[in-house]
């Protein structure tokens, strides 16, 4: 199983979101960030021009299986891009188990609902 | 402007009530139970420009972790200088001081607790109604104490305005001392200049009528000195810091725009044309100056902002305060018009080259708002509000050089003040908050509380 | 309703003052400071239902993304319709018409600019109390210009009453244009017909206390074509989409009532008996409206919603708005229940399955509500409150046919009218937002801001 | 304090107006439209101070998880309250009962639904202001349906205190019969005892302005008793739980302070100079209060908080409330100095050690605030203010012994009411909300909302 | 060491935060995070049924010793299940390296005070 | 590829900020989250003394070529320092991939502007 972290525009949220469901992905926790680094947003605040270093994101955690990894993030790579810098990043993880608290199922079994 | 204008009385007949007319006759002066509604209704209003109004447009504007502490320095401003009004402020600005050659400049202490004032007595200030006291002085229609208290909320408000300028960087207890002293030594007599009936500039003719060079001026250079002398914040680079939270500033500048048709047209102190003339006028320049930085934010950034527009109204209402009861529709369109475009330069292109730390712009707004507002009314006035009263424009340049001279002195006064009391304050106790303080927030290091919680 | 009823001054003796009876002899007419103190502060109360309530209504109610952007267009309406209204929009809708066979529609442009109104006419319409002027023609108790700025207020509210049918989905500049049109070509025809002394509607004995028809059932209709047309929005699947702030909502509709009594009892145009009753009426219309939503609430769904409650004071204090100047207790209270009842089931039950995307039910309570209360007035009216007018419970079932008339001609109207300016402005600069725009959020492509921010 | 008082009247014939003193004749008694414009504001701001101040003030110390339930009990308190009191309530608490022996204790049915009230009765009640009406007996100056709107007000608010004492724990249903029941079995009868012209202890000539027995002992000592039988919140340890929302607290602080005049202020029942006196010693008592908190504050926890100098400010404004009417500024000042000192003193130290879960301090503020007031009504009460009332420092001891009196019995008289009240309720549907409830929230479990949603 | 992120229902966290201690962890952090899936929640808005996929839930990140593993998850199993769909999931991951930035522990050590 | 998490004091965020900086890093995301333990910290409301086990911290999330993994760590242990109970704790995570979306590079690549 792998965990990925995508972090994307908020902006394109509901994009990857319909993609990830095209995909067949039943389920994924997000939260928002902020990004802090080089690149800037621009805010104007009574006339002034604002150089923002600070930018909001939103990070999306997926924990996938293995057949799962690759159609996964070619999802978001596809729905997340706008060509333009501060489209993200996607980190990828291994992770050694999993368990759902309702049936206490674990491994990869854990993750996609069978019924 | 306010005491034994007994000429304007003769003028303004016609909107002398009835009621105090028949009473010219040797009855005792009465309370008129409307204008005094109104003034206790306008008292609450200006209160509630205070709190929660400019706590709210000022917390709204800063960063998350010092959000309290501007509404703190709101808060204990009502508390501290209304206790200071009655006690001393009252008598200082308004009061009659006993030595002569001090009558012109400062007020004594014969009011001080506001000793001799009883419960019946009629205000000794008054705009367009009057009536004959007991004594054959006139008097007004309203009873003395609510004068006292709609004043003790202009004396609350002015050093709050002074809060936008050093936002964010200050040591709490030297901002506290700091206030109060500035309220003692600058607003009491510039309020004495302006609006007693001895003030000098006032007796030379100077027109303010809801407190241009009073409140807003003598604010917005209090501002400029305390914003250069504290330094920049840390983390300053010549650009404005985006709110925190900016339905605040909208809810803030809404009640603002509320509370100040007490402030403008409760100054006449009478519920008559005038204070509906008053109210009309701050209304529409309010909304043109809106509509002006809305358009300006459109033009030149591409879209109308919402921090821009509610910008734009306060500025508004800072420039038509002193021009309130002089000015009519085609006044309140030009001044609401013209503050935006100046202030809007001021802030968006001046302020950056010049490169101060005004946090929320108090000089920006209501520095400049209140100079072009008070030398406007030296242009606009017009006969056909107070008969008395007229402008530029009507061919009186004389009121436009009073207006000049009355917002230099003041300026000149409210500048090098603050400066003295700066340095002494600083030297005292210190009024920038320590760099590290800044940079974790004056809300945590100041008062030990953090705004919004999310625990549960 | 306002103008020349020297009948029922004859009929209201009781409650005319005192001071205005005397007046009766060829005296000046005054300003009465009382009724002057009120409609300033009523004034005020108007203003801070649209900024802050309604903003904090409605804001509350839209998702976070959005927020800001219906801030703004309730800022942008107090700006611009304020403007419009001194420049033109008060002459067209209580003035009079030179050309004869448009007086009945529309009013005229005299009163451009405000143009040949002093600051110490008084006001031409007046309902309970009234004397003699001058010139010999009944005149009101207050300053004209008070009674402009008071009428200014519910000009600006009305088209922001709107703004909940399309939010979260329109583009700012047509939002802009469509407004101002709207309120030249719509608003302001209808007040006329309703208020204004020759308006066809008044004439024929329409009641409409304080806006019923004018204000909600116009604002309501417009809102249900305005959603249609503009299209779903697009994750909008059948149901109300959660409020991202239901303490805005709750705090919103606090001040909403609040500023209702200066709406209702306000238009009464005195502080008298009959502004005594309309505030009662209104506060117990809301009261049982609130309860009886929430045990609807309660009951169907099991449990009372804070949304739900807020929702019902609105909806009873929208339904009893034409009624507040003709019923008493009884009336309030079966209004106050019948108006939650049916628009309960007109946003839970009927919307639903019409499926059109009235965002924020704009027309399920506004609309729904004001076309209830207004035809609910000409059941109720009872002679107790004002003795020339009572409804089909006291027999005079010709008043519920007019009222019927009322609503029809305005349902229509302002339906076309509606329809035909929004074809113009989405020609002419688009009204939808575009795809892209609505789900990234209003506030951040209109405007260019984010309303809560989190560094730091 | 209020009926029938026509020694007073002879006393402070200076301040009634020439108007009613004209009107002594024989000629049909009047409304004053300035006393009447103030009072329709009073009423308005006594509801600002419910809807949206009490509940942010409120709402803002509680958990985030709980914030809805808070704003939703005051909101239906506003709901339900009113209904009760047209209904039932005022005739009860104000009306005069046919069963001679009752007469002292409880108002009968005669104005049940508001029968035989016209819409141009002059108010039964009045302080300063009077008139002879046409039967002899004499009148206030305001419709008697605006005096009964302005109770309303009170009727609601009172209940709606008593919220801090069990937020964050209670059955929604439990409460709401909780609080119906109270306000009829003991708001009404204690209101009736002190206020209606034949209640005992107003006939006993206990002292209370604006409600310190009626409003906040009441409501305070109810608040203890349902603290303390409905046991401490699950994860309560002894101490305050931190507010969710800060400045939401201060937010409401302002409001209800603004409020307030309307409450204290408007409690004279005119606009007179007893009005602008009660405004200015509520302001002053207030500021000195908040003041003295923040110095406790600084002193012994080394920094000035703003929940605290907001605890202050209400607290001050608590004690003058049934002074506001009676003393001036020395008196003002002693109030709001000894109420911080004492209310700091019964949060900080005793309570802790008690260890009852008053979650808000609803007893702590109100409660120990209203006895400290009523009682220093008692020792502070001047001639100055009204003549023919004065306390133990002008040699009447008399007076203190009645407060001491009238506060013995409301502790006693509401102690022993809510238990009752609290075992009936608590029997019938259960007050205490289920510990799983509690552990997620109110907002969520008994409302099925909540407060601040993140999507999108 | 192991971290455990454990994705729970708001309504339980006072109880998995007692079955944490009990069990002696003595650290841990969380936030809150919205679950985006095929499961809804109910809201009622107007007295309409909004069936809302987005759906409160808070994450929790423990990183405790490997021997702490197994009765750390079981604790968490037991006290955040309600058996209805929705009760959330426990992701296992492993840990390269850990340090207190206090005293500049590192490995198992910085984990657990000896004091 | 690593992951660093660092849990800090919010009142360090800025020198820890400057700290990274000044060692080239070029981006990094945080957010806010509670941390739940032994230690506690203090609040006054109305006069009392409030022992809140609930503790503001924010959360960094680095990722890092391998090469720069050290200085890192080094550089937040340096400035988020204070020496007091509650300083906060780094964890290192592996990493097994990363895209940069904008231009789909993968790997270490995606990790730092060759531009
Ligand atoms: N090494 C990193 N560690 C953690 N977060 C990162 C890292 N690099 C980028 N991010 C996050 O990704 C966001 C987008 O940056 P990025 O997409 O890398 O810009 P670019 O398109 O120029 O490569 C940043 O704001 C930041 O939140
Ligand atoms: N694969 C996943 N990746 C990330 N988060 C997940 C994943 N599966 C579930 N979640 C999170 O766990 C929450 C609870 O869902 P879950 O417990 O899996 O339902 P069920 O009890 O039917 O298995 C979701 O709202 C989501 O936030
Ligand atoms: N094992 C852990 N798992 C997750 N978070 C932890 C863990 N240990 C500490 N934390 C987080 O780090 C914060 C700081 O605690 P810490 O620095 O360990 O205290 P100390 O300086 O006494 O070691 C905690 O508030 C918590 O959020």
């Amino acid at each position: 199983m792998k965990k990925i972290e995508a972090i994307i525009r908020k902006s394109k949220f509901e994009d990857v979101k319909e993609a990830l469901y095209d995909q067949g992905i039943e389920w994924f926790s997000y939260w928002d960030i902020t990004g802090l680094g080089k690149s800037t947003e621009e805010q104007i605040v009574r006339g002034q021009v604002f150089q923002s270093s600070y930018i909001h994101r939103r990070m999306l955690s997926i924990v996938v299986r293995d057949i799962n990894l690759e159609k996964t993030i070619n999802a978001i790579l596809d729905s997340a891009w706008t060509g333009e810098t501060g489209d993200g990043k996607i980190f990828v993880y291994d992770i050694e188990d999993t368990f759902r608290i309702r049936n206490r199922e674990s491994g990869p079994d854990a993750l996609f609902n069978k019924e | 402007m306010k005491k034994n204008i007994l000429s304007i009385m003769a003028l303004l007949a016609l909107s002398v009530s009835a009621l105090s007319a028949q009473t010219a006759a040797p009855v005792a002066p009465t309370v008129d139970a409307g204008d005094t509604a109104w003034m206790i209704v306008a008292t609450a209003f200006v209160l509630l420009m205070s709190i929660p109004g400019l706590a709210l447009f000022y917390g709204g504007l800063v960063r998350r972790k010092n959000v309290l502490n501007v509404f703190m320095q709101v808060f204990i401003l009502v508390a501290v200088i209304s206790v200071e009004w009655v006690i001393i402020g009252y008598s200082n600005a308004f009061g009659s001081n006993s030595i002569e050659a001090l009558k012109p400049y400062i007020g004594g202490f014969d009011w001080a607790f506001l000793n001799n004032i009883g419960i019946n007595d009629l205000s000794p200030y008054f705009i367009s109604h009057s009536q004959v006291g007991l004594d054959g002085a006139a008097v007004g229609t309203i009873p003395h104490i609510i004068f006292i208290m709609f004043q003790c909320m202009f004396a609350v408000i002015t050093p709050a305005l002074i809060i936008g300028a050093f936002a964010e960087r200050i040591n709490f207890k030297g901002f506290l001392i700091f206030s109060v002293l500035w309220s003692l030594f600058i607003y009491n007599p510039v309020a004495h200049w302006v609006w007693a009936g001895d003030g000098w500039l006032f007796k030379l003719g100077a027109l303010d009528f809801a407190g241009g060079t009073v409140v807003h001026i003598n604010a917005g250079v209090a501002a400029i000195v305390t914003a250069i002398m504290l330094g920049k914040r840390r983390d300053y680079k010549g650009h404005a810091i985006p709110a925190h939270n900016i339905t605040y500033v909208v809810i803030g500048a809404g009640l603002l725009w509320v509370g100040w048709f007490g402030f403008n047209a409760g100054s006449g102190l009478a519920a008559d044309g005038l204070a509906a003339n008053a109210l009309m006028v701050t209304h529409i320049a309010a909304a043109a100056a809106a509509l002006t930085w809305a358009l300006l934010d459109w033009i030149i950034d591409k879209r109308p902002t919402i921090v821009g527009i509610s910008t734009g109204a306060v500025g508004g209402l800072v420039a038509i305060t002193p021009a309130a009861g002089f000015v009519g529709i085609p006044g309140a369109l030009a001044i609401g018009v013209l503050v935006s475009l100046v202030c809007f330069c001021m802030v968006a292109y001046v302020k950056p080259k010049l490169g101060y730390d005004d946090s929320l712009d108090a000089f920006g707004v209501h520095g400049v708002g209140g100079i072009l507002g008070a030398l406007l009314t030296g242009v606009l006035a017009s006969p056909l509000i107070q008969s008395s009263y007229s402008g530029a424009i009507y061919g009186n340049f004389h009121q436009l050089w009073i207006q000049f001279l009355a917002v230099g002195v003041t300026i000149v006064f409210s500048g090098v003040g603050t400066f003295i009391l700066f340095k002494l304050v600083d030297k005292l106790v210190g009024l920038r908050a320590s760099d590290k303080h800044e940079a974790i927030g004056l809300d945590e290091t100041q008062h030990g509380e953090t705004a919004y919680n999310n625990f549960d």
